[in-house]
């Protein structure tokens, strides 16, 4: 339909645009998600986020065991803005995890999961057998935790089978989330989508450091960190736009997100769904609901009335 | 250019107080966190070692505040063993405060808990009744009672020790004393800080009596800023919608009195 | 020496710190100079940025023949703070450079060259045969241009070739610049260390991009482009600490440098000299005089009486 | 939060006016461009085509500002040909601005290089006694002529044309006029920008008179922040050291109305 008439048309019946959208089958009322690792160990605070806006949060990334992580320092805020974290995936297991979350029904919630091989992968989705789960997003992209994340994802022989297993353990749809590693990332997304995954997050943290003048040291306890926030907005933005240019699957963009306009650049790059974590560092949770609420002033400001009608509108010019 | 609480700050500790064998304060100069409110805290570096939660202590010189610590585990004996002289790393102040109101105060105190309480005494009006119940395990392990007592010169006050095995002040558990005093008498406000179990009966004997009551809890931080969720109790994340909660709020959660998580964040029992 | 007899001694003797510095075999009066492609393509302009304080000038990459760039929009200043280039590597070419410099006596200048394969190096060199020239810069890592840079940095068989041509054509000592590509850059300085390079510059810009929200496109022309500044300093100084961890090799560190903070990070990462551009978009050229005197205050705070007393001192703890 | 000037702002173009065929003057409402120093530009995206430097025209309406544009290449034909209604970026005000003397002032101005001239001459006193000098090659290309008439209404003025044909005003170079000026009477201030060749004769004639003159120089622009270095002129970089230099500056400036860089940024000769 021409462009002015569907504009006229949609003021006439003032089409109230709607934030529910989808990522190939995961159905989501509201398009921004907690990322995976931020406040994500407990129901009570899910529920809380998702009552303040979230469409769906993302737990931290569960091992087989549990994890304590890395000593403190594992935090670090950067002058020019942003995080450098070094949490070490700390949680409490897949099989613990899965029976605090038995009794959800109401939020929807992707399950992150963390390891080496791809056993680790198949044990931890049948912990989840009795849980509600939207999805479960392999996390192939830690920058700062040996034999897990990153070193996963830039072996392709690995991530195709651990894909594989995990797509044979369920009937969920699974998400590789994907960041920049030693490989090209854009090699490990390929090789997901070979072996059936049904979406993509892109990206995680971007290995970063931080040390102190005084002192002389490496801030974080494990030196290494991930650095997030708004500094790699515009590198997570370039890779949703490579990704969606190149592959036909449905993108998750993650990266610095802190407002209504970055998370509609990602929209424009050819995300269908958005996480954010760092933002609530200094926003706090209300920034779900801001975000949500600039999105639709944009939707009818420029007549849409779903997300899906700016999905990647960018790559058209 | 205002500091960014965010932003790690390097300070000298100029001071160290020994309160006990075991408790010690360490006093450095900072603007900022010498005008902190009661009930906030900092994420203390010490380099090399870890970053530990701290409330912050007031300190008699002007721009100058501290950090009054009871050697525990690993992280907690490095701060304790900080020379003068030595740097540490201070970020902050993070959380919200206690609610002051006006009249007959009750406040509790146990072991570094007394922390918060000293800096509120520093707000009370000098027409405040105030009480302040310290509890301790023994004699040697009692700390503040004199400072508390100075804070309080101009007020009509009361500092009330208890130990547990009665080697000074009263002999039992503070919270006993506090069930005592809350049932003689109203308080316009009660606040406390300390162990869970301690804040938790607390809780229990004021607000079951409609008395106003709050309590600054502790949990695990990493962040500080809401982000880590490690410090989360229920549905709440103490590092920033506490650390101070009303007793009201309080005994609505399941997890306060009952539960805390452990590094990997799974939940065990007090 | 004891380190608190050494501070007593040097207290009495009064040990003015100097700030000059050595990167292997290149000597220089200062630590900072001016990374490539910033205002970096007349005589004049360079002769301005030594008399405010930097040590050496890096010029535009050169090429073979000159190079017009892309069209405008090139440059995007970041919310978050950076910018993102898509210059498009414009520069008169090496024959028309080499003529500019010829006269310069006064002014270390590091000449920096981009192309495709060995030969293009070896022709490059030669045109500086009459030209003082304190090191060539072999650019390996322009995330933007296709055929050039990351291009080049990613196909170690051809880094290779490049720097062992380069070196077989001149004595003048050799750096290869590395940044953030698809394959992984400890390769690249392997390759090029195996391969006789003198010294190491990391990192260059990081590939990202940005869209309007209100027209719906790319805003850089080139589309992507390469974030420079604040936002990659974290990234730079891990690199920087990774390389110097691994390798024996001196390295110049650039990205995001903007103070005198963050040039004493990149030297207790492993850095002996420093190269900055994007922090000149904000201070002007003044920064490299704030810089220096802020080292000078530190080092006289420390008791350092040259740089290399402080080259790598994270690496300790 | 104030705007940072480097950031992209989108805009929406409300009124288009055609000045000559070639000349259009488009009209936007933005309170930072409104309001900037006569000499100062913005950077202009006109999406999907290209990014230019232009200095902001002033606007009758408070709150508006304006660019004037001569179409000429595939960019400034982009920006020439946009409609009402439509969107384009600005960035800036960047670049130093005109120090405006008192007293008896000459302005010349060439093309769209009588834009900062107007703005300047909403900047002049009642008492100011101001000659403006336009220049244009045939009488088609002469605009702003009554523009200046009406800001000049309260002063003591003169607004005189010179046409490279004399198909209106005077007949021949405008720098002829300017020479024979400076010749007759001592100018306090001498403001020019044009042409470059214009802009060189113009700073000789008045300098090698001892008269104070300032001209807003115009080189590639890609940045328009001083970092990638297209618009150096010397040693000088034009968007950030100008686009204002005054006449002794520019008469030690070896490339001043002999050499410009084209595109690669290889010296070339005017
Ligand atoms: C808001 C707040 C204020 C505090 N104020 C003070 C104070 O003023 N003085 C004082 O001595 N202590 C204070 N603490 C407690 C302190 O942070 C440490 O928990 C305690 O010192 C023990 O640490 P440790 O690592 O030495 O002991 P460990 O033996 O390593 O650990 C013992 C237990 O301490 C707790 N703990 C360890 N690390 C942390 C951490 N990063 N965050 C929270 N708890 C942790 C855990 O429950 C752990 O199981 C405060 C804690 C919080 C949350
Ligand atoms: C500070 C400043 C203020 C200006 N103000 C105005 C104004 O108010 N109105 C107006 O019409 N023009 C103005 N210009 C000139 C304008 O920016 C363009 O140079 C001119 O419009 C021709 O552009 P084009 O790309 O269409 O021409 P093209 O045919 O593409 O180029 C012709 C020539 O224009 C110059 N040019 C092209 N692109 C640029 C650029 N990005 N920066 C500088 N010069 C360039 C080059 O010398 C080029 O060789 C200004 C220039 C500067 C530097
Ligand atoms: C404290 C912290 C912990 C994180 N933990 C995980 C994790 O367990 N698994 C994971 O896939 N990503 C983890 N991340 C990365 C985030 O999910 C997200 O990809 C990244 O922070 C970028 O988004 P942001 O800029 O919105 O924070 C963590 C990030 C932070 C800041
Ligand atoms: C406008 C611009 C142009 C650049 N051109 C080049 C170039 O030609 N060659 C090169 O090796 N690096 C180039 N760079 C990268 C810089 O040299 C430097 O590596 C990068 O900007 C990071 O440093 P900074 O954060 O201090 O700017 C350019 C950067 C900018 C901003
Ligand atoms: S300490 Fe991280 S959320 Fe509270
Ligand atoms: S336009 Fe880039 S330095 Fe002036």
């Amino acid at each position: 339909m021409n462009q002015l008439l569907y504009s006229k048309l949609s003021s006439l019946f003032k089409v109230e645009p709607s934030l529910a959208t989808s990522i190939g089958k995961i159905q989501l009322d509201k398009p921004m998600m907690l990322a995976s690792g931020i406040l994500g160990i407990s129901l009570d605070v899910f529920n809380r986020l998702y009552r303040s806006g979230a469409g769906a949060v993302v737990t931290k990334s569960l091992s087989t065991e549990p994890w304590e992580g890395y000593p403190n320092p594992t935090i670090f805020s950067v002058k020019g803005g942003g995080w450098i974290n070094a949490v070490g995936l700390s949680n409490p297991g897949a099989t613990n995890f899965a029976k605090m979350i038995e009794s959800n029904q109401t939020v929807p919630i992707v399950v992150s999961l963390v390891g080496s091989i791809p056993e680790d992968f198949e044990f931890m989705i049948k912990q989840f057998e009795n849980c509600k789960v939207t999805a479960y997003e392999l996390n192939l992209s830690c920058p700062h935790v040996a034999k897990v994340g990153l070193e996963v994802g830039d072996d392709p022989e690995l991530v195709r089978k651990i894909v594989t297993t995990s797509k044979n353990s369920t009937d969920v749809p699974i998400i590789a989330k994907v960041g920049l590693g030693t490989t090209h990332y854009l090699n490990t997304v390929s090789t997901a989508i070979d072996s059936g995954i049904d979406a993509i997050t892109a990206i995680n943290t971007v290995r970063a450091m931080a040390i102190d003048v005084e002192t002389q040291r490496p801030i974080l306890s494990n030196k290494f960190g991930g650095l997030s926030g708004t500094p790699i907005k515009p590198i997570a933005l370039r890779c949703v736009y490579e990704i969606s240019s190149k592959y036909d699957i449905p993108i998750i963009g993650c990266g610095g997100v802190s407002t209504w306009e970055d998370a509609v650049e990602f929209f424009l790059a050819g995300a269908s769904a958005i996480q954010l974590g760092s933002a609530i560092g200094d926003n706090w949770i209300d920034v779900f609901g801001e975000i949500n609420n600039g999105i639709l002033e944009y939707m009818k400001r420029k007549n849409y009335s779903s997300i899906k009608d700016m999905v990647g509108l960018a790559k058209k010019s | 250019m205002q500091r960014n609480h965010n932003h790690t700050t390097i300070v000298t500790i100029e001071k160290v107080i020994d309160e006990t064998p075991t408790v010690r304060t360490l006093v450095f100069s900072d603007d900022l966190m010498s005008n902190v409110l009661p009930g906030q805290f900092a994420m203390v570096w010490i380099p090399g070692i870890n970053e530990l939660p701290m409330s912050v202590m007031i300190s008699n010189e002007p721009g100058k505040a501290a950090f009054t610590v009871r050697k525990h585990g690993p992280a907690s004996t490095g701060l304790f063993n900080i020379k003068e002289g030595q740097q540490i790393g201070i970020r902050g102040p993070y959380g919200n405060s206690f609610d002051l109101k006006k009249g007959k105060l009750l406040l509790v105190g146990g072991g570094t808990g007394l922390v918060p309480m000293m800096r509120l005494l520093s707000f009370v009006k000098p027409t405040d009744d105030v009480t302040v119940l310290i509890g301790a395990k023994s004699k040697d392990e009692v700390f503040f009672e004199d400072f508390a007592n100075s804070m309080l010169e101009k007020n009509p006050h009361k500092v009330l020790v208890s130990t547990d095995d009665g080697s000074y002040g009263e002999k039992g558990f503070v919270t006993d004393l506090v069930e005592k005093l809350v049932n003689e008498s109203h308080y316009d406000g009660v606040y406390v800080c300390g162990p869970e179990i301690m804040m938790y009966k607390t809780v229990q004997s004021a607000h079951s009596r409609g008395m106003f009551v709050q309590a600054s809890l502790e949990r695990m931080m990493k962040c500080g800023v809401g982000i880590c969720g490690s410090c989360c109790v229920g549905e709440d994340l103490v590092c920033r919608d506490g650390t101070v909660f009303d007793g009201e709020h309080l005994s609505s959660n399941k997890e306060f009195g009952h539960f805390y998580r452990n590094k990997a964040g799974i939940l065990e029992k007090y």
